[in-house]
């Protein structure tokens, strides 16, 4: 009798173990799909609406075509984007006039819009307008490559178009290159605009109407997206359509689960994962790691200039010398990245003119505690240091051990973890004295950096520097043609760093791509995600 | 009727504790590369940020009224768009995980009602704690572990469906029931299959309740007068136990498994997230995280809803199983 | 009266071996809390990352983690933080949920009814997400946990406080006390209050280990407590991080130690409530 | 077959509790023949009831039998299986029991009820079973079974409950029926009709029963033959004539003289050695003094009314008046606003219309929520029906009796307080040693003298009584009694003396008053009263109540009689 009280429980337990031992088959053929998996969502069509993720800017690079983009190079045998090498994308070829301030494009006869309408250049016309005038993202990005206004470009004849500069600027073409200048077919946008809405920006963010090498099959924001092939596009290499048939952008926000993903082979690529997870993946050496120095990017210990003590330069010394940049790297990155610290060069003469660059700092307590002597602290002082809860997994240990460390000279840190949201309020409002960022530049070239990360009351200036040598130097090698002078400027911006100490750069984190070993042609973007288009299977 | 003001104090209570979390939801997400004041301010204003607080909610109130919970930034969508999308998701997940829950609970709970202070008592209590004591999130990353990584016997934890099933025709938005009407076994097992351990992993936290319940209440009933008649005048001793002792048990059991329902739908925010599962709980723990105000206020109004009408349908069922209720 | 109290104690635990251990675990977790911190191997936030992640072994009994710091050590020295977050969140809105519901329970009509409809808000309010939503407005400090737990609890221990008066307040005694002159307010508080504390002692026995798992998934989220501290919640979190990569250790024994401290406050709850009421033991 | 059908040999049952092992019954030994019907008496713990439920093998799982045997048509069914006995429950011996719905299963039609015991005996169809479970209906004398069949216990009295657990109880013609106190919960009039037909169907059906009662005059009224039990032991049997004329065991001389009858008075309650010392000391009293004229009355209600949200009103219109000394009953069936009209009296609730003037003041518009500050609130005090419900379980009995004191007479804690007290204590027979205890470790008739001690510390003048007896057992219920009674002549205490037993109001008030449905229905003089009753439903409540000796064991057969048709029904 009382056996028969547990028959429903022990079936559903024999159910549920019989389900779970099954296998599936599998429906669709799956060497010509690619499956990604990633940590936050696509969240829109559109990577210029605001909010766009990184996910979504990788899904416009497939969906949408730009005039350029960036060619590749290699960087101890990897392959990065290279910055210096813009090649046609629409733009079959493009010509620089001779003082650098207007560049014509000839766009490809053959492209078409997915439509199967001929992408023309009043197409390229009106997203360039859009990009420049509408409130959204690409307004800020193009004005660092002094594109500005609709005035500025101009349709020369269907598949010629010409844009005109103020100035010469070297990031102008780069910045034609970047996520958000896509070009858009503009009779179906236009046909769903409104009046209040003129340049389709919400339609948009559900629609994608490019040319590029990917159609949107199916989109859920925060769950998944799939794109087929677009097999009318040849803009890959050499003039053929992208390798895979079907692209899968998953959203798996576990970054444990995405490892387990793809080292099951459920998955084939990932990004973003726990360095931890990475180094034993590498370890058992079934999986291809493709690890690559974000090298436009820098992960930072900022302190805000203008909030006591640290508007002294000395405290700020004292911490540079305190922080045990070893053990952070060790305990945070797995060491895995390329280090900024414990550079050789003396006399405050820095022998490079690129940013990042790395500087004589390293651990060491008694200069720490001469600098805080000097600062008129010998007994220290107490701040708060935060960090963000989206970014625990290397920021916390680095975190506690910054406090140890600073301890030992009698800095007294509390540790403050703040959700994703409230750090980059605070930051914006310049609220936090001590806490640890990154930066990323898609365009990395010196003047750029120091520009958008070091001047301004802007949210991306952390250490709130306002030093106006900085700023004219800076300013004048944005404008400066000659490479010789460019880096002079570039020695002098490197050399007001170290002595002001503004923040303290710490690496640039590794960029650690995982995937099947059939998987090649992997590059690292400057939008630190996967260029699904680069991508074959063998 | 009278759950009316209740949901209109969820609402403004929500709303209120939205606007003090120090987060400012225009600054992340204009956080491109080169955000600028201006475009900062865009977004504020897109938000309705830039009026006064009172202002603020009078227009929210207004656009509830009419249906409109907003915008998330986060999707870009229409915070009922994505409501709705994702709402069956979870009520899936919810209700698988409280029918697991029900059918092992139940029979637990009876047999340790049937020998209280025996082995089994014992054993069942003991089950039951455990249950409770590991908390979600590390049940779910283990049973992931075992089941998937180690011995590959569930599939893989992405979300409801394997991305290379095709989706069944929208009827219900429960996926194993549109796969049935759509008469697609093969589908309705791939559903099944993803469905199952994030299902167990709630399950396990409530099964615990759930038997508690039932053991008292049945220990109440076998210990009643009314079992003592039946037994006096012979009836069978599965008669007895069931149409007598446990069809009165069951009544407590039902209040419980509305709160518990109701429990669960709030509080499966960890299961989601660590099954990747595409429910309103995870949506709105990131929507949380981001400030994106929207989507949490309509998804708390929506659980506040759900919660009223569980409370309905937990009377109602409590009105048909019990005569002496009157509904 | 306490003589007879320990024999039935007695008499019970002798029929539930279980409670009886449970009841030796937490007197066991309240020692390691109030002893812990001064007889622990290591600094318990002292990093030193040449040791990181290694295995367990005699100078590391559960290992060491990504800092190399002691995880035995850490796990001790959280004992006191975690006891003192669930001690003191289910204290406050047992007090406050035990004051408010008995008085509802007894006076009854519009202030009742007024109650009750703030309960039925709180009720329905996703608990979790509110708990969430709390600590992030508040800042993710240890005593903001603590309430953000508190209100979470308070609608559980007000409707109880409220039920358990409810069917006293016609009852005997309580109408002798007021026959007594005893006013109202004082048969609340001195009356029948006592008498609901125990059945009320049972719950938060049972809410104590919820509020640490509570406390824990907060800081699963990264709403939990302040870094370096440690604290289990966040000792589990940091460690799932590492399950699929064999670090076992990191996730098993704070895992284990949230795991025994929730079944043994749960396990004990249940007993006493067998010493109460062997009928509506669950 | 030959010989008793049930024959019960020295049996024994143990209970294992939390204080060790307790034997409940102590070697009992009966016999019943067929068709008998045999009353088993006893007060509370003297192990009747679990005698009954031995034979029926129902005992709690921590009962035992550990020596005996119980045999029935000749076979020891103390050792068969329980799988076994299945068969003999309900269709060979079955059981009815205390409190009518509780016994019923409240979620299932009572047809259906009755279908299973049927059902469980028999092979037949589930629409035969119905139709016999309506035949049962009808002879059970439910009126409309039709109707009943569908309907659940609580919509249904606790008499026709009664009459429903009657009709399954005999649904398979048992042999055997226990009755375990099957009107003790009942009200008067209704005890009386189902009784009534109890004792009529097993007659007709030639079934042997066996009565378990505290109520000496219900065994008296219907059983051939009582058996008398004390503490697990038989300490007597015989014919209830017999019995109650002439008693041979002390405890049942004692208990038959706790047994109020319709004529016996307070003084009567004890045997007569002891009646003695009780009336010595009532002579002691001074006769109370004539109220000097102009003295208003003590309690005068007019037109009292308590009404609810929902549902009829609890007390429609009570009006009353007594003097200071006076002892007043108030009876009345459940339901009729006896208790609600003792609260508002007492001011405990506030009445919603009519007023209350005490000692010629009113005190019904003060708010009950503020009357504890009044200085009438020591006037009047309250004596609870329950007396494990009515201390406080964290108060010792010292505690219990001083607190009204401390509050009301402005005492402070101390040697005076003790003295005092102690002295109350003294009054209500209560041993200064139990002062210490908490109310678990005093026994039913212990409690009840707290709870009056703590009543009249304060020296009141009204004292409320809620059936400060209906809890105790006889003998008990004789102390007490003779303890408000002493406590009246000696205090010149005024009683309000709210009870549904006749009997008692009869012996302990100088006048009553009949309620019905919050309605004064009749008031007069006790005993002119209830030997004369005016109206219908006074009489009814006056020939329900049983009588030790009144009727005679031969009343069984003629209440089968026709006159049982025009029964009422409830």
């Amino acid at each position: 009798m009382r056996l028969r009280y547990c028959g429903p429980f022990f079936s559903a337990v024999g159910a549920l173990v019989l389900l779970l031992a099954a296998e599936p088959a599998l429906a669709q053929s799956r060497a010509e799909t690619l499956r990604y998996v990633t940590g936050a969502s696509v969240n829109t069509l559109d990577p210029n609406v605001p909010g766009s993720t990184r996910e979504a800017f990788a899904v416009s690079l497939s969906t949408y075509d730009r005039l350029v983009s960036f060619g590749r190079k290699q960087l101890n045998g990897k392959w990065v984007f290279d910055l210096d090498k813009i090649t046609g994308e629409l733009a079959e070829s493009y010509d620089v006039s001779p003082d650098l301030m207007k560049i014509t494009f000839h766009l490809r006869k053959d492209a078409k819009f997915q439509d199967g309408t001929p992408v023309t250049a009043d197409d390229v016309k009106w997203s360039l307008d859009r990009a420049v005038t509408a409130p959204v993202l690409g307004k800020a990005q193009l004005l660092t490559g002094s594109l500005t206004s609709a005035d500025q470009f101009k349709v020369i004849d269907p598949l010629t178009f010409e844009v005109t500069l103020p100035k010469p600027d070297k990031l102008a073409l780069p910045n034609l290159a970047t996520v958000y200048p896509i070009i858009i077919n503009s009779k179906v946008a236009k046909a769903n605009a409104t009046a209040e809405d003129p340049w389709a920006i919400s339609w948009l963010k559900e629609h994608a109407v490019g040319s590029g090498a990917y159609v949107i099959e199916s989109f859920k924001p925060g769950e998944q997206v799939i794109m087929k092939r677009n097999e009318a596009w040849n803009r890959g290499s050499p003039d053929k359509s992208a390798f895979f048939k079907r692209v899968i952008v998953q959203t798996v926000p576990e970054p444990a689960t995405r490892a387990n993903l793809v080292e099951r082979g459920d998955a084939d690529i990932t990004v973003d994962l726990q360095a931890s997870d990475i180094q034993s993946l590498e370890s058992k050496g079934t999986l291809k790691v493709i690890s690559t120095p974000q090298y436009n990017s820098v992960t930072f210990i900022s302190m805000n200039n203008t909030i006591p003590p640290f508007d002294n330069i000395n405290v700020r010394r004292a911490v540079a010398y305190a922080l045990p940049y070893d053990d952070m790297f060790k305990a945070a990155l797995f060491g895995r990245g390329t280090p900024l610290f414990g550079a050789s060069w003396t006399d405050g003469k820095p022998t490079t003119s690129a940013f990042p660059f790395p500087q004589p700092i390293k651990l060491d307590l008694d200069k720490a505690r001469e600098y805080l002597k000097a600062a008129g602290m010998p007994d220290g002082f107490s701040t708060t240091f935060s960090f963000n809860v989206g970014q625990a997994s290397t920021a916390e240990p680095m975190a506690a051990l910054v406090k140890e460390s600073l301890a030992r000279i009698g800095i007294k840190v509390d540790i403050q973890k703040l959700p994703d949201a409230q750090m980059s309020t605070q930051i914006n409002e310049k609220k936090l004295p001590f806490f640890t960022e990154g930066i990323v530049a898609w365009l990395p070239s010196t003047d750029y950096f120091y520009r958008n990360f070091y001047t301004g009351n802007q949210r991306w200036n952390y250490s709130s520097i306002n030093n106006a040598e900085l700023t004219a130097t800076a300013q004048e090698a944005r404008f400066e043609p000659d490479k010789a002078k460019y880096d002079q400027d570039g020695l002098k911006l490197n050399a007001i760093h170290f002595a002001e100490m503004p923040q303290i750069a710490l690496w640039q984190p590794s960029q650690d791509a995982v995937m099947a070993t059939s998987i090649e042609g992997y590059t690292y973007q400057f939008h630190r995600q996967v260029d699904y288009r680069d991508l074959r299977r063998k | 009727m009278s759950s009316l003001p209740a949901l209109f104090g969820v609402l403004v209570f929500t709303f209120l504790l939205m606007r003090v979390l120090p987060g400012d939801p225009a600054v992340f997400f204009a956080s491109g590369p080169n955000a600028g004041k201006e475009e900062i301010e865009v977004i504020r204003k897109q938000m309705g940020l830039d009026k006064p607080v009172p202002q603020q909610l009078l227009l929210y109130l207004y656009d509830v009224g009419r249906g409109n919970l907003g915008r998330s930034l986060m999707t870009g969508q229409a915070v009922t768009t994505d409501l709705r999308d994702r709402l069956p998701a979870s009520l899936e997940l919810t209700l698988t995980a409280l029918l697991i829950a029900l059918v092992s609970a139940i029979p637990l709970g009876v047999l340790a009602a049937l020998k209280p202070g025996s082995v089994i008592d014992h054993g069942v209590r003991l089950f039951c704690a455990l249950g409770v004591c590991v908390p979600t999130f590390v049940s779910g990353l283990l049973l992931i572990y075992v089941f998937y990584y180690l011995l590959g016997l569930a599939p893989d934890p992405t979300g409801r469906i394997d991305v290379f099933t095709s989706l069944p025709p929208s009827r219900t938005g429960f996926l194993t029931i549109d796969f049935l009407l759509a008469g697609d076994l093969d589908g309705w097992w791939a559903a099944f299959r993803q469905l199952i351990l994030p299902a167990a992993t709630m399950a396990l936290f409530v099964i615990a309740p759930l038997a508690r319940i039932t053991r008292a209440s049945m220990l109440v009933s076998l210990g009643s007068d009314f079992v003592r008649t039946a037994r006096s005048v012979g009836l069978s001793w599965w008669r007895i136990v069931v149409t007598y002792a446990l069809r009165n048990a069951i009544l407590p059991v039902i209040t419980i498994a509305g709160i518990v329902f109701s429990t669960m739908l709030g509080a499966n925010v960890l299961v989601e997230k660590v099954y990747s599962w595409p429910g309103v709980a995870s949506y709105a723990l990131d929507a949380l995280l981001s400030s994106d105000y929207a989507p949490v206020q309509g998804f708390v109004l929506l659980m506040a809803s759900i919660f009223v009408v569980v409370n309905l349908l937990v009377d109602v069922l409590y009105g048909i199983a019990d005569p002496r209720v009157s509904i | 009266m306490a003589s007879a109290t320990l024999r039935h104690t007695v008499w019970i635990l002798r029929g539930n071996p279980l409670t009886a251990v449970a009841a030796a675990g937490v007197v066991l977790l309240i020692l390691i809390a109030i002893f812990g911190p001064s007889i622990v191997p290591y600094d318990p936030i002292a990093s030193n990352v040449s040791q990181a992640l290694a295995p367990p072994s005699a100078a590391h009994l559960a290992g060491t983690d990504q800092l190399g710091r002691d995880t035995f050590s850490r796990l001790v020295v959280a004992t006191r933080l975690d006891l003192v977050i669930a001690v003191s969140a289910v204290g406050i809105s047992f007090v406050l949920g035990a004051v408010i519901g008995a008085f509802c329970g007894y006076a009854g009509g519009r202030l009742d009814r007024a109650v009750g409809r703030f309960v039925d808000v709180m009720m329905a309010f996703p608990l979790f997400v509110l708990a969430m939503a709390m600590v992030a407005a508040l800042g993710n400090r240890v005593e903001n946990i603590v309430i953000a737990t508190a209100i979470i609890n308070l609608p559980f221990y007000i409707r109880f406080a409220r039920a358990e008066v409810n069917v006293r307040r016609n009852v005997g005694w309580v109408e002798a006390a007021r026959a007594g002159g005893e006013s109202n307010f004082s048969v609340v508080l001195r009356f029948l209050l006592p008498n609901v504390l125990p059945a009320m002692a049972v719950q938060m026995s049972l809410n104590l280990g919820w509020a640490i798992l509570n406390a824990a998934g907060l800081s699963f989220i990264g709403l939990g407590v302040r870094p370096p501290t440690p604290e289990w919640g966040i000792m589990v979190a940091e460690g799932a991080r590492f399950i699929s990569t064999g670090k076992w250790w990191l996730v098993a024994f704070p895992g284990l130690a949230l795991m025994l401290a929730v079944l043994c406050f749960n396990l004990l709850g249940d007993g006493m409530r067998d010493i109460l009421d062997p009928r509506m033991r669950t | 077959m030959t010989g008793p059908l049930l024959q019960i040999e020295d049996l024994h049952v143990t209970f294992s509790t939390r204080r060790g092992l307790v034997e409940a019954v102590r070697g009992v030994t009966l016999s019943l023949d067929q068709g008998e019907m045999l009353g088993l008496v006893g007060e509370s713990g003297s192990g009747k009831s679990v005698t009954g439920f031995a034979t029926t093998r129902l005992l709690d799982v921590a009962g035992r039998v550990t020596a005996g045997r119980i045999l029935f048509r000749g076979q020891d069914i103390t050792k068969i299986a329980d799988s076994d006995f299945r068969v003999l429950h309900g269709a060979a011996m079955s059981m009815i029991f205390q409190n009518p719905r509780a016994a019923l299963n409240p979620i299932r039609a009572v047809g259906l009820q009755i279908a299973d015991a049927i059902l469980s005996h028999k092979r037949m169809s589930k629409e035969d079973a119905a139709e016999e479970a309506l035949k049962l209906l009808r002879a059970v004398q439910i009126r409309d079974p039709e109707k009943r069949m569908t309907a659940y216990p609580h919509e249904l009295s606790g008499g026709m409950c009664q009459r429903v657990m009657i009709a399954i109880a005999i649904s398979c013609n048992p042999m055997l029926l226990i009755a375990d106190e099957p009107t003790t919960g009942l009200d008067v009039t209704t005890q009386k009709v189902v009784m009534d037909l109890l004792v009529r169907i097993a007659a007709d059906r030639g079934m042997a029963t066996i009565l378990i009662t505290h109520d000496l005059g219900l065994a008296a009224r219907y059983c051939q033959r009582v058996v008398v039990m004390e503490q697990g032991r038989l300490v007597e049997e015989a014919a209830p004539q017999t019995l109650f004329r002439h008693p041979r065991h002390a405890y049942t001389r004692r208990l038959v003289a706790a047994s109020p009858t319709a004529t016996s008075r307070i003084a009567d309650l004890v045997t007569d050695d002891e009646r003695s010392h009780y009336l010595a000391m009532l002579a002691a009293c001074k006769p109370r003094p004539a109220p000097a004229a102009g003295t208003p009355l003590l309690l005068d209600v007019k037109n009292l009314a308590k009404r609810y949200d929902q549902g009829p009103p609890a007390v429609a219109d009570f009006s009353m008046a007594m003097a200071a000394g006076e002892s007043v009953g108030l009876v009345g069936e459940s339901g009729s606003g006896k208790t609600t009209t003792s609260r508002m009296i007492c001011r405990l609730i506030d009445p919603s219309e009519g007023t209350i003037l005490f000692d010629g003041e009113s005190i019904g518009h003060l708010p009950a929520r503020d009357f504890h500050r009044s200085p009438v609130r020591k006037d009047i005090q309250i004596v609870f029906q329950d007396p494990n419900e009515s201390l406080n379980p964290r108060f010792t009995a010292f505690d219990c009796i001083a607190h009204p004191l401390l509050r009301l007479s402005g005492m402070r804690p101390g040697d005076v307080l003790r003295q005092r007290v102690e002295q109350c204590a003294q009054r209500v027979g209560l041993p200064a040693e139990l002062l210490p205890r908490f109310p678990h470790q005093l026994s039913g008739g212990q409690k009840a003298r707290v709870g009056i001690a703590r009543a009249i510390a304060c020296q009141p003048r009204l004292l409320v009584l809620d059936e400060p007896t209906a809890a105790l057992d006889v003998s008990v219920q004789a102390v007490v009694l003779q303890l408000l009674d002493r406590l009246r002549r000696e205090d010149d205490l005024a009683l309000l003396f709210v009870s549904h037993d006749l009997n008692v109001v009869r012996m302990m008030c100088d006048r009553t008053i009949v309620l019905r449905n919050g309605c004064v229905v009749e008031q007069g003089e006790s005993r002119a009263l209830f030997d004369n009753p005016q109206t219908a439903y006074t009489r009814e409540l006056v020939d329900a109540v049983p009588h030790i000796g009144g009727a005679p064991a031969a009343a069984a057969a003629q209440v089968t009689g026709p006159g049982v048709n025009n029964v009422r029904s409830l």
